[in-house]
């Protein structure tokens, strides 16, 4: 009975990680190496699912084909937007917040006028539920933990191993200096821009179809996606992973013995206290 | 000493005593020409959010760039609305209250927010800002949860001997008035704080705390004591509006009401006393007019953003300044000079 | 003693910047600390100003224990200083930024700052008073309405430096007071700090433009945070340790 | 330079677009404005939006109709409506826009409850007569002291009471049931409701499971709730997003008994969230279009709609009934004015509703008669098809 | 002339940093520039390099003009520029630091090859080819640099202060991995404070101060100018 109350929590941490994680991968990478807050994350991630909605359930195509192209698609809308939007405020902090909040409203808006904004959601990519002694997990859930953990190996594998994913660490590190030894900062910027957008696109249809679709379902995973950023550290690709697994641990236990309300405020003051104690985060660099 | 004290142009600042002046007597004289109430609903909504704009620069300018502020104003809100409902104190007094309070919680989060830095601050005060949200979703029994807290008194009717009896519920004029002095009285304080010698201490922070603690200003001190001053004026503008609208919900005063108090800053300008009060009023009455767009108007909020952030790397009120500049054909304040 | 450090250490992560270093500096004097870049000049006047705090030893100030002391504190005491990239503030003109400076003496309240009460005017026309002083001293009158960032390289060091003195130091630590300068700047600024001297301010600064040593009473080399020579510049000069560590090389000059 | 001139004609072109397009006030003598308040942008806009539509085909309706007849005249209703953007602040902007330029006196609209509260502050002093369509059972929200305030259908407490005695009836096993809610302030009191009606059913309520609105995933209080073990679980209050997620997950984990909602939520939008394999054992306050057991009127409505907008929806029948109630209530008072509409409607015993004969109540329960209770349809997800189940009489003394 | 430099000014708003510079390297040449602290040494080379844009003034670069370009076009071009302090990638090991010194080149024999010659050159570096780069010592690290700056298979070399933060042992050193590596037949543009490595390791020099060039001529002259002898080297 307790056990499997604890089974099905460490299930639900596994699963609820995997969710925030992915969503705030590409913030992270945005984070990292464009050095910008894109508050427009999470409105991205609902462009994305809406798009992969429209292909899968308005056009009819086959579900995973709509998922690459809306992978695609947002992959190229993040071309542009780091060209158009990105690009001539790098350096500039209070302009890329301005920006990219101006971004979120707008992208809201075209939605809630386009598509409009009844809920929908897309069919489960993988149907089913999985079960053993006690413990269920819903395929949709699954194949998030699994794509999650794929593209997260994936993204630092990239990295890690090809020359653009180094390119990518150097301007982390020093973009001046990275500039001086022939990296093409700028194609770097929009590779990196296209990457995190593209996730995100990921991030949005998975959610879709686990959760729902609104035009506003962006508003608290940008929170949460924040929240698991600033926890693992500015600068840490890999820390999201952490950070993740923290976010949804709290998250997924505290209810159980905090009902209500009261949880996002343990959850939040936990944070606050990690971050007082380590300000750059697990594993940020330096203040 | 106060800047522009030592400015060279006299003359100059008495044409801007008369033009703010002229500026007052005429906010003052706007009931007589706006009858619709919906207008004056607009412009009393603008003064309280210029109030929030204006204290949230006066933290900004010591380098702080809080996303906490909305949640500043909900505790001020909040804390007057309960001691004016639960134990009927006068709103006169709950007001001032709801300041301090904001002010102390301001404090309390503040002394320990000094440990970062820049961005690291912004993200901190984020949690903090979620954290006072959550507090009031947890203490429902005062102050309603999400669907809100009703009941709350408005401000009582102010009776002078001789002359008629200000009845706050009769119509909006008389709350329009309490809230223009209000919003002068908390512009004056901030403006006279920010050309004090305090102020040029925040913004010397913002520039260099590592100079400015080599000629001895306590950075911690004055960056509390500038959240201090930001959230007391914030909580202020919390109560007020509390005792206007009568009616309070926790996510008025959430993310992303920060982010649009940010916004108002920002788009206004940071460089100037009068950017958030521009930014506020454009942002707020804008949208108002353009509101028959419906599902349309977010489009302008957003598309001013844009505006702004494209064409006015300072800020509208910096536009004001490129403008000028372009009038005056560069004028430098003087040359620099040989030394020897 | 006037300044002493005592078995001063700093550690920046397993690596000593300065490594038990005993140094001292008298009231009144001039005293240069040099040594080949990255010997540890700036970690020391950090140390010493508050602004990193030591690993391990003491530093003695007229006496008192400072060590660990946050910067703001040390600057009340009377220890002023100077950094190395003319660090100023750049959105303030010359005379706001000695005006800023004036944080200590004299100081008002903040109701009296709020409500900008006739003491505080008084205080305020007193600080006008001293600025114009210390801008006539350092001989910046010229430029004081020029913004910080738009100011020349010379003359940004030369701000730096009356910005120290708003704070009415006992002593003042200028790290490359001269670096960047032309010569009749360099000829310039050392006059200046000799005018300040003649005020009775200790001074110990950091220098790689041998020029301005003629200026100093005494020199301390020190390389790898630690102390190798200390003595007249002559001395100095002579001793082949310092020009090995200087220099890179034994037969240099 | 260039960017300012560019900027300078961008805005006089709004500038001009703005007075171009101001929607011109000067009406026809004969017409009867109604304020709509609703969300359009925002939270809140994925129901409202549908709302408004069906609010804006009732204003059509009455219009073809005929519009209304007071003492001889004939009037054309003109519904004008305002976003509340999802705010409190937005609900005040747009009551006061309603109230003191468009100069209504009547306004229909406003489900989510905090808009409710907040809209409400402007308009219960105005003595504006306000049409609302959802409550959820606190009593700041809707009482005494809210006289122009008129709950035009069944809210939480009848769509709880109706599923109770619709669980005792299909479901005659269960003996107890857990609820689920959102902390959103309204606990206390629908909990106690709750519990009356349970355990005068002869249920015990096994647990509550309370979820902070930021709630992203539900699996952790689902996992609490089930750990109860209880028989049947009731959502007392949500929305579509929430009990669609739940309600997956629930089956997820392995529930098989009933599972229900109270109020009144799309059950095809909580099937397409709650996906096929889900919705089963389901059942929730909501009409299913295409039973022919739907009231004429529901059936008209859908073809309006679906002449209009493509598609109908169970929100487009809700949003329609307000203006339905209200022509009655005009015609009965021959007036416009807000007091005497809220007097003639207050003295009546029943009026007619989209879904069927309703009867004014809620004295006892509310405190104040000013609750149309009408039919309570009942329709349930089985095996992924929407299966309409039946109309049930609930009526709150 | 390898590098040609026009009346170069720049400004950063109203402050000059450098005003009408004119240099020349020579192909094969090492010249340096001498100049104190803020003097404008470091904006030369930022500017030849395109991370800062010049007011005005004209570049070539092996007779292309060269100013308004990217850094990477520039670096394409063969001129590399080792910035102040280095700037490594602190976080990523030695073999990577060196990899991305090679960014802009395909042919993989050839970046193997360099490889390779540039461990034989710096043994050192091949031992500690899996460490991180911040780790490293100040001396371990200059000769990363100098590495990283050699992968681009450099025409020019600009060097900025390599002696900064070095022992003295390792200045000595420094000279003569200067002077291979001009043997190999790349020009070096040398910025420095430590005149002696200057003085010793340049065939031609300029002196810069505020801005200016105030002095220039072939290094043995250098030695003999009463200015430099007085400025810095304390006579």
């Amino acid at each position: 009975m307790i056990s499997d109350v604890a089974a099905q929590t460490v299930v639900n941490v596994l699963m609820l990680s995997s969710i925030y994680i992915l969503v705030a991968l590409g913030f992270a990478l945005l984070l990292t190496v464009l050095g910008i807050l894109n508050f427009a994350h999470a409105a991205i991630y609902m462009v994305g699912g809406y798009i992969c909605y429209q292909l899968a359930v308005v056009v009819g195509i086959n579900q995973w084909a709509s998922l690459l192209i809306s992978m695609i698609a947002v992959g190229l809308l993040g071309l542009f937007l780091e060209r158009v939007f990105f690009r001539p405020f790098l350096k500039d902090m209070n302009r890329i917040v301005v920006v990219t909040l101006a971004l979120i409203i707008i992208l809201q808006a075209t939605i809630n006028v386009t598509v409009g904004s009844y809920i929908r959601r897309i069919p489960s990519f993988v149907p089913g539920v999985l079960r053993f002694s006690g413990v269920s997990v819903s395929g949709d859930r699954l194949a998030t933990f699994v794509i999650g953990g794929v593209l997260l190996l994936a993204v630092i594998l990239f990295i890690r191993k090809t020359k653009t994913g180094l390119q990518m660490l150097a301007i982390s590190q020093d973009s001046d200096g990275a500039a001086l030894q022939g990296i093409k900062t700028h194609r770097i910027f929009a590779v990196t821009t296209a990457i995190g957008c593209a996730l995100a696109a990921v991030a949005g249809s998975l959610m879709g179809a686990i959760l729902s679709l609104s035009p506003f379902m962006g508003d608290i995973m940008l929170v949460k996606a924040i929240e698991i950023v600033i926890l693992a550290g500015i600068g840490s690709i890999g820390g999201v992973l952490i950070g993740g697994l923290i976010l949804g641990a709290l998250d997924a236990t505290l209810p159980l013995f905090i009902s209500g309300s009261a949880t996002d405020l343990t959850g939040l003051c936990i944070i606050i206290i990690l971050l007082l104690i380590r300000p750059q985060g697990l594993f940020g660099r330096e203040v | 000493m106060v800047a522009g004290e030592h400015a060279p142009s006299g003359g100059r600042n008495w044409i801007k005593t008369v033009a703010y002046a002229g500026l007052i007597i005429l906010l003052f004289l706007l009931p007589l020409f706006v009858d619709s109430v919906y207008y004056l609903h607009t412009f009393i909504i603008t003064l309280i959010y210029t109030i929030a704009a204006c204290s949230l620069r006066t933290i900004l300018i010591s380098g702080q760039l809080s996303i906490a502020h909305a949640a500043f104003m909900g505790l001020g809100a909040y804390v007057s609305s309960i001691f004016a409902r639960e134990l009927n104190w006068t709103p006169w007094l709950t007001i001032p209250l709801g300041g301090v309070s904001a002010m102390v919680v301001g404090v309390l989060a503040g002394y320990p927010l000094t440990r970062v830095r820049a961005i690291y601050f912004s993200m901190v005060s984020l949690f903090v800002g979620l954290a006072i949200v959550a507090l009031m979703g947890v203490f429902q029994k005062y102050t309603g949860g999400d669907i809100g807290l009703i009941g709350i008194p408005p401000l009582p009717s102010i009776t002078i001997p001789g002359l008629p009896t200000i009845n706050f519920l009769s119509s909006k004029i008389p709350y329009y008035y309490f809230f223009l002095l209000l919003t002068v009285f908390c512009l004056m304080i901030l403006h006279s704080l920010e050309n004090s010698r305090i102020g040029m201490s925040w913004k010397a922070i913002a520039q260099s705390y590592l100079v400015a603690s080599s000629v001895g200003i306590n950075e911690a001190g004055f960056r509390v004591l500038a959240l201090a001053v930001g959230c007391f004026f914030a909580g202020i503008a919390g109560a007020g509006y509390a005792h206007y609208n009568m009616v309070l919900t926790r996510s008025s005063f959430g993310f992303l009401s920060s982010v649009n108090l940010l916004i108002y800053v920002l788009v206004g300008g940071t460089g100037s006393f009068f950017g958030p009060i521009i930014g506020t009023t454009v942002l707020v009455i804008v949208p108002e007019i353009f509101r028959w767009l419906k599902t349309f108007a977010p489009f302008v909020f957003g598309g001013i953003m844009l505006l702004v952030v494209f064409f006015m790397p300072q800020g509208i009120a910096g536009l004001f300044e490129q403008v000028k500049t372009k009038f005056l054909h560069f004028q430098e304040r003087k040359k620099p000079r040989d030394v020897s | 003693m006037f300044l002493e450090t005592k078995e001063l250490t700093k550690n920046f992560g397993g690596l000593a910047a300065v490594f038990q270093l005993e140094m001292s500096v008298r009231e009144g004097e001039i005293v240069g600390l040099i040594g080949p870049n990255g010997a540890g000049k700036t970690t020391v006047f950090n140390l010493i100003t508050g602004f990193l705090r030591p690993s391990g030893g003491r530093i003695l100030f007229d006496g008192k224990d400072i060590s660990g002391k946050k910067p703001h504190l040390i600057a009340k005491m009377g220890i002023g200083r100077t950094f190395q990239l003319a660090y100023l503030f750049p959105e303030f003109t010359v005379f706001e930024n000695i005006v800023t400076s004036f944080n200590l003496y004299p100081k008002s309240s903040f109701w009296e700052a709020l409500f900008k009460t006739p003491s505080y005017r008084r205080k305020e026309l007193y600080i006008l008073e001293q600025a114009k002083e210390i801008l006539y001293l350092v001989g910046l009158e010229g430029v004081k309405n020029v913004l910080g960032r738009n100011l020349p390289h010379g003359y940004q060091k030369l701000l730096t430096m009356a910005r120290a003195l708003a704070i009415k130091p006992r002593i003042l630590l200028l790290d490359e007071p001269i670096a960047g300068m032309s010569l009749e700047e360099i000829n310039y600024a050392m006059s200046v700090i000799e005018k300040i001297r003649s005020q009775g301010v200790t001074i110990l600064l950091v220098e790689h433009n041998m020029r301005i040593m003629t200026l100093c009473d005494r020199v301390i080399v020190i390389n790898f945070g630690n102390k190798i020579a200390e003595g007249s510049m002559e001395e100095v000069r002579q001793n082949q340790e310092v020009m090995k560590a200087y220099f890179g090389r034994e037969d240099a000059a | 330079m260039k960017p300012r001139g560019i900027f300078a004609i961008v805005v006089c072109l709004f500038g001009a677009l703005a007075l171009l397009t101001q929607p011109c006030l000067a009406g026809e003598p004969k017409t009867l404005k109604v304020g709509g308040l609703f969300c359009l942008t925002g939270f809140g806009s994925s129901a409202e939006t549908y709302i408004a539509q069906g609010a804006k085909l009732s204003e059509e309706w009455i219009n073809e109709k005929g519009g209304l007849t007071i003492k001889g005249e004939k009037y054309k209703v003109e519904l004008v409506m305002e976003d509340m953007k999802g705010t409190a602040d937005g609900a005040v902007a747009a009551a006061t826009k309603l109230v003191y330029d468009h100069k209504v006196k009547i306004v229909i609209g406003t489900v989510v409850p905090f808009m409710v509260q907040a809209a409400g502050s402007v308009l219960e002093p105005a003595k504006v007569l306000r049409l609302v369509l959802y409550n959820c059972g606190m009593p700041s929200e809707y009482g005494p002291q809210t006289p122009y305030m008129f709950l035009t259908y069944d809210s939480t407490i009848e769509g709880m009471r109706a599923a109770l005695d619709y669980l005792k009836e299909a479901y005659p096993k269960v003996k107890n049931v857990a609820y689920i809610i959102p902390d959103d302030g309204s606990v206390p009191y629908l909990d106690k409701l709750f519990r009356e009606k349970a355990t005068s059913m002869g249920y015990e309520v096994a647990t509550v499971g309370k979820w902070a609105m930021t709630t992203q995933d539900f699996s952790p209080i689902i996992t609490k709730v089930l750990a109860s073990k209880p028989e049947a679980i009731a959502f007392a209050n949500g929305w579509p997003q929430a009990t669609g997620s739940m309600l997956k997950i629930i089956r997820d984990m392995g529930f098989k008994g009933p599972v229900f909602g109270c109020n009144y939520d799309d059950a095809y939008q909580i099937m397409e969230i709650a996906g096929k394999e889900a919705s089963t054992d389901f059942f929730i306050h909501q009409i299913d279009l295409d039973s022919p057991d739907m009231t004429p009127m529901i059936k008209e409505i859908k073809k309006r709609a679906e002449a209009k907008y493509g598609k109908a929806y169970g929100m487009h029948i809700w949003g329609f009934n307000p203006l339905y109630e209200l022509k009655q209530v005009i015609e009965a008072a021959q007036s416009t004015d807000s007091t005497v509409l809220k007097d003639t409607w207050g003295k009546m015993k029943t009026i007619d509703t989209v879904y069927g004969p309703g009867r004014m109540g809620g004295l006892k329960t509310y405190g104040i008669n000013h609750t149309v209770c009408a039919p309570c349809p009942i329709v349930a997800l089985m095996a992924g098809k929407v299966k309409w189940v039946k109309w049930v009489d609930v009526y709150s003394p | 002339m390898l590098l040609r430099v026009k009346d170069l000014s720049v400004y950063y708003g109203k402050a000059m940093a450098l005003e009408n510079v004119s240099l020349e390297v020579a192909q094969g040449a090492v010249v340096t520039i001498i100049g104190a602290n803020g003097a404008g040494k470091s904006t030369i080379l930022k500017v030849l390099s395109g991370l800062w844009p010049s007011t005005s003034g004209e570049v070539y670069f092996d007779n292309k003009k060269i100013e308004g370009m990217e850094p990477y076009e520039i670096v394409s071009l063969g001129l590399v520029h080792i910035p102040e302090g280095r700037r490594l990638f602190p976080y990523l090991n030695v073999l990577e630091n060196l990899k991305l010194g090679a960014s802009l080149r395909k042919d993989k024999e050839g970046i193997k090859q360099d490889l390779e010659g540039v461990f034989t050159h710096f043994p050192i570096l091949r031992d500690r080819r899996k460490q991180k780069a911040g780790s490293l010592s100040g001396g371990e690290q200059m000769m990363l640099a100098i590495a990283r700056g050699l992968m681009s298979k450099p025409r020019l070399l600009l060097m900025d202060e390599p002696t900064l933060g070095l022992a003295p042992v390792m200045v000595v050193e420094l000279v003569s991995v200067i002077q291979a590596i001009n043997k190999t037949g790349v020009s070096v543009l040398l910025v420095e404070q430590n005149v002696f490595l200057a003085l010793q390791v340049a065939h031609r020099g300029y002196v810069l101060e505020v801005g200016k060039v105030i002095l220039e001529g072939n290094i043995d002259q250098f030695r003999d100018s009463d200015l430099v002898k007085r400025a810095y080297l304390g006579e």
